[in-house]
């Protein structure tokens, strides 16, 4: 049963990464490196239950976290580009 | 364990390695020049957790009915070498900013460009102050 | 007593795998990017707490237990809000979703990227 | 792994950064399959997070997109190839994976295993390796962070004036994403804390712990503004506390040094030496936590609190 499920995951993390490199617009690319970052969490779980791998779960946490911060660091991206875009167009630089 | 499976990663180390090495001479984006160096370095850091790996071995922390570890050593060494990786990548993405700053641009063929003609005009102002002088 | 647990923890996996596979795709083949959020967010949402529900009755009771329902916590947190709010993200950013039919061959080309 | 590669080639930048984190954390679970605990933590809290988060800061500087490329691409993969074969021809005679014949598992290594628990007194010997055998290098590579960290703000500096750019401070307008960060940072500064002083029996360490304390603060910083993260933390402070992680870490070596023992040997700290071991372990982490956390917020605080000057 774990084995099903780690194959699912894999296959999800295949077709997220997919969408990651068609990605029409930037926010395609961050959507499909969030749900792949989740996806690593739920595969290091499950994986490291099955291969009985040491402290898996703390790396799994930590991935957790990384991968919030990673999104909205690329959010904030966005905003700034798009206000530096803005105050470029006013002259204010 | 035969020897195909067994000297994969080796192949998997060099073609990373290779592909951060194409990167970072055939790229003139100096960015991504700094991105090709972060894959060469995880090629070389994979390398090393490949030598240190033992079949039938555990993750290097003493339990309880475990008598095959993995070699702590290279570890160790990755360990501090990423550290250290991501400080001297943020010192080339200072340069690069500053970089920006000066010529306001990334793109060595242009910042070449720009060297060059400002050695130019240089070499000619020396020129022509040298015939002022004279 | 452990053959209810396998079993309960068989249903969770697998209905957790199905949700992931069926969010991977809708990932895949949505027209727009809203409706991809869509499928990958609300899939994602619960897709993850089923398979950590398996991998918990699964286990014997440790400390190990504990963190994966910190984890669980951590994912059941994080990801709607970080969906939501790259959503948002894109809606300030000048995205506009796709709403109906006949928009969806006009306003498919990237007009705004 | 071998998909992520294509990526490269993209003109992108933004997707390439993107997809280098994906990377990143492939290679982390690389790394736990390899049964390299403690290396797929660091890759994971560095590689992920604050690498993209470095990158993308330094990209709101400069330009996103690359300049089309102006030079035939067929000398340099003939470089690239040639290298490759040659390399891959060496790789025939390296040892297979896992063998226990090979050379790395010759030397000082079985040593570390049998008498690391004994000497050192701690689970994990990745962490007794790090800061008590091989303290001098350990050493040498926080005095490098905290080396980088001062180019960094040669390079760069903090950015003075916080009144122009408080437009640029905050999300705007993502009230769940406020108070779930609220909710979670807590959460985050407390599994650094678990990280840096469990790192004796588990995976983790000072250098693990201080990024992950960092990330913390970035987060705050990319949530709730840098004029507030600013007032939590101020900037001036940074590197002094890196420099008294630096201290601290020397101190310890050179308190051994006065007691009579060689540089960084710890069994001078307690008169029972194992009980000393684990004292200056935990001592030095401590240091390297500090100095890997300041440095890392500092190289923050600079690359994201600079303007764009065009």
């Amino acid at each position: 049963m774990l084995t099903a499920a780690i194959i699912a995951i894999l296959v999800t993390m295949a077709l997220a990464l997919v969408r990651a490199f068609l990605g029409p617009t930037e926010y395609d690319r961050m959507l499909a490196a969030n749900s792949f970052g989740t996806k690593t969490v739920l595969l290091i779980a499950l994986g490291g239950h099955a291969l009985s791998w040491h402290s898996y779960l703390d790396v799994a946490l930590l991935y957790a976290m990384v991968n919030f911060v990673g999104t909205i660091a690329v959010m904030r991206f966005f905003e700034n580009r798009r206000q530096d875009g803005k105050e470029g167009a006013g002259g204010a630089s | 364990m035969n020897e195909i499976p067994g000297l994969f990663n080796y192949w998997v180390v060099v073609f990373l390695m290779m592909a951060g090495f194409y990167v970072v001479i055939s790229q003139g984006n100096l960015v991504k020049k700094l991105v090709g160096l972060g894959l060469f370095q995880a090629s070389v850091f994979i390398l090393y957790i490949t030598m240190g790996n033992l079949s039938g071995g555990q993750a290097p922390i003493v339990t309880e009915g475990v008598f095959i570890y993995s070699n702590p050593l290279p570890h160790v060494l990755i360990l501090t070498a990423i550290v250290v990786g991501v400080a001297t990548t943020a010192v080339g993405l200072a340069l690069i900013v500053r970089i920006h700053e000066a010529y306001g641009s990334v793109e060595e063929d242009e910042i070449h460009a720009l060297d060059m003609a400002d050695d130019d005009t240089r070499l000619q102002e020396g020129a022509e102050r040298e015939e002022s002088s004279e | 007593m452990t053959l209810v647990l396998e079993w309960t923890s068989a249903i969770f996996l697998l209905a957790g795998s199905f949700l992931c596979i069926t969010g991977g795709v809708g990932l895949l083949r949505m027209p727009d990017f809203f409706s991809r959020v869509h499928a990958a967010g609300v899939t994602e949402t619960l897709a993850a707490p089923l398979l950590l529900c398996g991998l918990m009755l699964q286990m014997e009771w440790s400390l190990d237990l504990v963190k994966v329902l910190m984890i669980l916590l951590f994912v059941l947190a994080t990801n709607p809000t970080a969906t939501q709010a790259m959503a948002k993200a894109t809606l300030i950013g000048g995205q506009k979703p796709l709403v109906t039919e006949s928009e969806s061959t006009k306003g498919d080309s990237p007009s705004n990227s | 792994m071998l998909i992520a590669i294509a990526a490269i080639r993209m003109r992108d930048l933004f997707g390439v950064v993107i997809l280098f984190g994906v990377y990143s954390l492939l290679t982390a679970v690389l790394f736990m399959d390899l049964d390299a605990v403690d290396v797929a933590f660091t890759e994971a809290a560095v590689g992920a997070g604050v690498t993209t988060v470095l990158l993308l800061s330094s990209l709101r500087l400069t330009r996103r997109w690359e300049a089309p490329p102006r030079h035939n691409p067929f000398f340099s993969l003939l470089v690239v190839g040639v290298t490759g074969a040659a390399l891959v021809y060496a790789t025939l005679d390296a040892p297979l994976l896992g063998d226990p014949s090979a050379p790395v598992h010759k030397h000082v290594a079985p040593h570390y295993l049998q008498e690391a628990a004994g000497e050192v007194g701690m689970p994990n010997i990745v962490t007794a390796v790090l800061a008590s055998y091989r303290g001098y290098d350990t050493f040498g590579e926080t005095l490098v962070v905290f080396t980088a960290g001062l180019a960094v703000l040669l390079l760069l500096g903090f950015s003075e004036n916080g009144k122009s750019r408080i437009e640029t401070s905050a999300i705007h307008d993502q009230v769940a994403l406020k108070v779930v960060v609220k909710l979670l940072i807590p959460l985050i500064l407390l599994y650094a804390l678990y990280v840096q002083f469990h790192g004796d029996f588990g995976a983790g360490g000072g250098f693990q712990a201080g990024v992950i304390f960092a990330t913390g603060f970035i987060l705050y910083d990319m949530v709730f503004g840098v004029e507030n993260a600013r007032a939590v933390m101020a900037v001036a402070w940074l590197p002094r506390l890196a420099a008294l992680g630096v201290l601290i870490y020397g101190g310890v070596g050179v308190y051994s040094m006065l007691s009579g023992k060689p540089f960084l040997d710890y069994s001078a700290l307690s008169a029972d030496p194992v009980q000393g071991q684990h004292l200056g372990v935990l001592l030095v982490e401590l240091g390297v936590g500090i100095t890997v956390f300041s440095i890392v917020l500092s190289i923050f605080y600079a690359l994201s609190g600079r303007r764009r000057q065009s």
